[in-house]
């Protein structure tokens, strides 16, 4: 779960390490508190979400992350996450580096693609879009959003009307 | 409904992890328990302990 | 300069049988922490969808912490 | 622990047995009990009394290493959770002066009128649970301790490496509280010492020590850290592969002597040894860590002589092989360290089986005792209606009061929508102020009810019981907790806390709104039990639960019963086993409630706990029964030596076999004048893992038998470690007065079986002499292990896990140690691991006791908090039957497509499903993906929904 959100958050450009998961058992209370005010300090430091190193504006991060949980819902995705921990469960090595493998070859390429298209999509929706103000919304490349565009086009679902990209029929 | 008389009570001396755990079984099984215990919390030296081996887990 | 006074909003999601429990006990051993954490109770971390910890982050949260 | 929550469970704290007369089944108990002199129904442990309180104590609990108060409570998760006074220590007890912490007390919970009281108890049978008493301080002021500060004990040392401990985890010499760099643990302090008049080993302190060495090194991974044994005994189950990883991952030291005395030199602490070749050393260590061992209660006399049962020459509870819970007095019964020295599974496992005594002796007068709880009919009507919400918010006196604006946390939730009621109790958890919310709940017709107080962890079950007094479904309150984890942990900002206080709230209405009934399932249960295996366990396991009075099915493999008791002569403590043997196969085949099924093996089961369908094949017939519970007591094997030229030559035999010679008399040695037992024969890495635990033991009976016999012989022990724990220790001591010899040897140095001539020799190191040595061996005899069964067949059939030996795994090592994971089913005997016949039989009646908890109530309850398939939307993929760690889930034809379906009865409500759930077509009970996604939704005011 950790590693997926990790993978997802990253490709929205949201700093990973906003992410924290950590062990503490009941009777740990002072490993709790170290825990936790140890990460606060960390959050802190990486500033607001969105204003952090590296990461994009607010509203950027808003529609990438919109187009996320979206994805997250999307059985073609939960198929390919839940079959990963199938495989881990009986496979039984939980190792970080397994899993992070897994994670980016098996259930984060789906994850994304989805992400793209739910996002092309929602883009769309509000209006006319050249492939340049996709890729700064997205932040995927030119090629692969031409590659979304054009299955759209082929599925009749968009068209390039010269002054950009809208969505047929809605 | 008892034979003789019997009582369906059981007197649990020592409110430590044995203790305790009689007293939870008995409870189940249908029997009062009265748990009596020397010291005024109940738990014994178990609640002193930090971690349990092997798994390392909380002992309450 | 906003660094300064930034509160950064923390989402948790705290199992209820480890970190929660943990959370507590620091309570009860009137431990002190930044009060920057909001706790959603589970009954595992297994519970933690994917979404969960995606929408906390579209709703705008600076971090999310989860406990087992 | 949730002994303090049962109705049934009557605890007398402060109190002591004074006298017991009658006899089993009609016991008169009478119990003096000393006032606590806090009001336990008004306490609210806030703490507030111990903080005003003038006179300091030093803090038992802390094993006197920090100082509390005359009022106090022993440790935050205390039962009953409330405060005590100190007669002792307090001004106003003693001298009627002070009198403050009444007048502190905002709860008004402190009662110096409480008088001691006297209490007459029928009872059917008793429990002696008395735990352990320490050692003498006289043997520890031996080592040093009470002269030199930095000699600790360890539960001293124990609660130094705990975090919640006085030093918070930090170990520190207690002398100039600095970190020590070197520390060395010294076992067997009051333990085989018999110039301190403990002969026996108190079998705990080996694991405990490397236990603690280990979160020592955790804690300070500099420290160097060594332990001096005599013999290192961790033989309980999974403990010497764990030792073994600890000690190669911690770099620990292991030194085979045991240190006379503690001398301080320049603030350090010399330590002088002999080795095992005889030479002297001395080394400089910062601390020195007592392994104590345990002694028997300090009151054992007094129980003993109240209770009128014997105790053993150590003091301890008498017991014998055959019935080892039972006393010498009828109808009360021993568990624990008052038994003998012993673990905490062990404890729990004989806590377990003293339950089943006492429920064979009283099975008549079940029930008739009991009381439980009525409820009024639930409104089922009240939930459907659009949420009506009531909010309190709890003061708990200053508690949340002193730091949180709990008034304006309360208009806060005026706001909030839905909100029809919002109130500001003092006590909230106080009966004025229950009653008044159940009242509120009628009045107003609430069918949602947010609580803002301390941890739903502990409050939430008395919140859900005052909705259930007026008839609403419990699944209905929210609590928020702004107390131990808000005003207690943000003191210093109560502007924060209130805001946080504020976003509780409104998260918890937020989930509150999508709350839904949830309904508290029983399922009826089939009075009868199977239990599979007929040997020593299994048939004490079928007798509990039939003179439980259950009908029970007793399957066996074999064509008669009995397992491997079969084969042994005498039990460790010299008892005739064939007699055991005798009793057990007798009543067992007489016991109207048991019908014996032999050359029958479980092929199949179905089902969940309390409704279970097992296929049972006999020959070529199947046959169907129909059962609740199940216990699984299948036993071992002998492990079957590959090398020792065991079968090449017939003067090569296990113990065992050995045992049947000496069974014959005299003639069995004839022509042998030396005998050479080999231990660790399997065991211990020696084709097998684990420790097969009795070996050594039978090892020394049998040595002994032979010194009996015929004492001219001369017998030799090859050993790695004695491990004959507990008062076995007793024999190993006679042993060596008997002249028997014990050389130790390492694994990768192990010795040798040699022909010589018609005979035979061993070929092993000698330590003292520092060379090999060759002995002549009339017969070698090898100790061979335990191995597990044939387990992987059943473990498949039943899903129950087993562990990487083997043998089958326990639901928790220490807490449910005769459970099984998979509900329903329980464990004992060698099929857990290997243990001697006492053992078995205590575990048999522990899984007994256990297995017949559901027969006894009847039916089962299903938390409704499980996972629910919406099988519209399942699409049979199959993830969650093989994520679910409870095999809660499994795939059902429905329509001839595959769906999942919740075993209700088995799931635990983790949620691993739903959270992968492809379609999304698993909800969690009380922690639904919408009610959750409220709460999230609710944290920030940023996101729009």
């Amino acid at each position: 779960m950790a590693e997926t959100c990790r993978q997802v958050l990253k490709d929205c450009g949201v700093n990973p390490e906003r992410l924290a998961l950590e062990w503490a058992s009941a009777a740990e209370g002072p490993r709790f508190v170290e825990l936790i005010t140890d990460y606060v300090r960390r959050i802190t430091a990486l500033g607001p979400l969105g204003e952090g190193a590296g990461e994009p504006g607010w509203d950027v991060l808003a529609t990438r992350l919109e187009a996320a949980v979206k994805a997250a819902g999307v059985p073609k995705v939960r198929t390919a996450y839940g079959t990963f921990a199938k495989k881990m469960h009986q496979e039984g090595h939980y190792t970080g580096d397994a899993i992070e493998d897994g994670v980016s070859s098996k259930v984060f390429p789906t994850f994304r693609q989805e992400r793209l298209l739910l996002e092309v999509r929602d883009c769309l929706r509000e209006g006319p879009k050249a492939i340049s103000d996709l890729v700064v919304v997205t932040g995927a490349g030119e090629e692969e959003l031409s590659g979304i565009l054009s299955a759209f086009e082929k599925k009749g679902l968009a068209s390039d009307t010269g002054s950009g990209w809208v969505l047929k029929g809605e | 409904m008892t034979d003789k008389g019997k009582q369906g009570a059981v007197l649990v001396l020592g409110g430590g992890v044995a203790g305790v755990q009689s007293a939870l079984d008995l409870a189940d099984l249908g029997y009062y328990v009265y748990l009596v215990e020397k010291k005024a919390s109940i738990g014994g030296v178990m609640a002193q302990l930090d971690k349990t081996f092997p798994t390392n887990d909380c002992s309450l | 300069m906003s660094k300064t006074q930034f509160k950064p909003r923390i989402l948790g999601f705290f199992c209820h049988w480890c970190c929660y429990a943990a959370a507590d006990a620091a309570g009860v051993a009137r431990y002190q922490y930044p009060p920057n954490v909001r706790v959603v109770r589970v009954l595992c971390t297994g519970r933690i969808d994917v979404r969960f910890v995606l929408e906390a982050f579209r709703c705008g949260s600076d971090g999310v912490f989860t406990g087992g | 622990m949730e002994a303090g929550r049962s109705p049934n469970i009557e605890i007398l704290a402060n109190a002591r047995l004074m006298a017991l007369e009658g006899e089993a089944g009609g016991f008169t108990a009478r119990v003096h009990q000393e006032p606590r002199f806090i009001d336990e129904d008004k306490c609210t442990a806030c703490g507030t009394c111990t903080m005003y309180c003038p006179r300091p104590v030093v803090d038992l609990y802390n094993e006197r290493l920090d100082i509390t108060r005359a009022p106090h409570i022993d440790y935050p998760q205390a039962i009953p959770a409330v405060y005590y006074i100190d007669a002792k220590a307090c001004l106003r007890v003693n001298y009627e002066s002070c009198n403050l912490c009444a007048q502190t007390c905002t709860a008004k919970a402190i009662d110096f009128s409480q008088k001691p009281r006297e209490h007459v108890l029928d009872v059917g049978a008793v429990v002696l649970a008395p735990g352990f008493g320490k050692i003498d301080p006289a043997v520890l002021a031996r080592f040093g301790y009470g002269k030199h500060p930095d000699v600790v004990t360890s539960l001293e040392f124990e609660r130094l490496t705990c975090a919640s401990g006085p030093t918070e985890g930090h170990i520190v010499r207690l002398s100039d509280h600095k970190t020590p760099k070197k520390i060395a643990f010294l076992q067997c302090i009051g333990s085989r010492d018999e110039t301190c008049g403990n002969g026996y080993c108190s079998s705990v302190c080996c694991m405990y020590a490397v236990k603690e060495a280990s979160v020592a090194k955790e804690h300070e991974p500099d420290l160097d850290i060594s332990i001096f044994f005599m013999d290192v005994r961790t033989q309980g189950k999974g403990f010497d592969e764990s030792r073994e990883r600890a000690e190669k991952k911690y770099g620990i030291r292991v030194i085979r002597a045991r240190v006379p005395r503690v001398e301080e030199i320049d603030g350090r602490l010399a330590l002088t040894w002999t080795d095992e070749d005889g030479t002297s050393r001395s080394e400089l260590f910062d601390m020195v860590v007592l392994s104590v061992g345990l002694d028997a209660p300090e009151d054992a006399r007094q129980i003993a002589d109240l209770c009128g049962v014997e105790l053993n020459k150590y003091d301890f509870c008498l017991t014998s092989a055959g019935s080892p819970l039972s006393t010498t007095r009828p109808g009360v019964f021993v568990a624990g360290a008052f038994q003998g020295p012993k673990d905490v599974p062990e404890s729990v496992t004989q806590a377990s089986g003293v339950a089943s005594l006492a429920s064979e002796e009283l099975a008549s007068a079940r029930g008739t005792r009991t009381v439980s709880v009525m409820y009024p009919e639930e409104d089922l009507e009240i939930a459907k209606g659009p949420p009506r919400i009531g909010v309190f918010v709890c003061h708990c006196g200053v508690n949340i009061a002193g730091v949180v604006d709990v008034k304006a946390v309360r208009d806060y939730a005026a706001d909030l929508g839905d909100v029809v009621l919002y109130e500001d109790p003092m006590y909230s958890c106080s009966q004025d102020a229950l009653k008044n919310i159940a009242r509120k709940i009628k009045e107003n017709r609430l069918n949602r009810v947010v609580i803002a107080a301390c941890s739903p962890r502990t409050h939430e079950p008395l919140f859900q019981e005052t909705l259930r007094s007026v008839g609403v479904n419990p699944a209905l309150v929210e609590m928020a907790n702004i107390r131990d984890q808000c005003s207690w942990v943000h003191a210093q900002e109560p502007a924060e806390a209130t805001q946080k206080a504020m976003d509780l709230v409104r998260m918890a209405v937020a989930k509150a709104r999508h709350l839904e009934p949830l309904s508290l399932q029983m399922v009826s249960v089939i009075p009868r039990a199977v239990v599979l295996g007929g040997g020593a366990a299994g048939m004490s396991a079928a007798l509990a639960i039939a003179d439980q009075g259950f009908d029970c099915i007793l399957v066996e493999k074999e064509g008669e019963l009995g397992g491997n008791l079969r084969m042994l002569k005498w039990t460790l403590d010299g008892q005739d086993a064939s007699a055991i043997l005798a009793n057990l196969v007798t009543r067992v085949q007489g016991h109207p409630r048991i019908r014996v099924m032999t050359n029958a093996v479980l092929e199949n089961v179905t089902g969940f706990v309390g409704n279970f369908v097992s296929t049972i094949r006999t020959g070529d017939s199947n046959e169907e029964v129909r059962h609740g519970v199940c216990v699984i007591a299948t036993g071992g094997m002998q492990y079957v030596p590959t090398g020792d030229m065991y079968g090449e030559s017939p003067k090569v035999l296990t113990q065992l076999e050995l045992e049947g010679r000496l069974s014959k008399g005299k003639g069995g040695l004839r022509g042998v004048n030396s005998v050479v037992m080999i231990q660790c024969v399997g065991s211990r890495g020696d084709g097998m893992n684990h420790c097969s635990r009795v070996c050594c033991t039978q090892a020394v009976k049998n040595a002994l038998k032979i010194k009996e016999m015929k004492p001219e012989t001369a017998v030799y022990v090859l050993y790695r470690d004695i491990r004959t724990f507990g008062f076995h220790e007793d024999l190993y001591s006679e042993a060596r007065r008997k002249g028997v010899v014990f050389l130790r040897y390492e694994p990768e140095d192990r010795p040798q079986v040699l022909k010589a001539g018609n005979g035979l020799k061993v070929r092993a190191f000698d330590r003292l002499l520092g060379e090999y040595i060759e002995i002549p061996a009339g017969l070698v005899v090898l100790s061979t292990g335990i191995a597990p069964g044939e387990n992987e067949a059943l473990s498949r059939v039943v899903k129950a896990p087993l562990t990487p030996e083997g043998f089958f795994l326990e639901a928790h090592a220490k807490l449910r140690p005769v459970e099984v994971s998979v509900d329903g089913f329980y464990l004992c005997g060698l099929a857990h691991g290997p243990k001697s016949l006492d053992e078995s039989i205590a575990q048999a009646k522990a899984a007994a006791a256990k297995a017949a908890i559901p027969l006894a109530k009847g039916e089962v309850p299903v938390t409704p908090l499980v996972s629910r398939v919406d099988q519209e939307k399942c699409i049979g993929c199959g993830i969650c039957e093989s994520l679910c760690p409870f095999h809660a889930i499994r795939l059902v034809k429905v329509d001839k497509r595959r769906k999942a379906e919740t075993v209700t009865a088995s799931c635990k409500a983790c949620g691993i499903c739903a959270a992968h759930c492809p379609t999304l077509a698993i909800s969690m009970g009380g922690f639904t993906d919408e009610a959750i996604m409220a709460q999230i939704h609710a944290f920030s005011e940023r996101c729009a929904s």
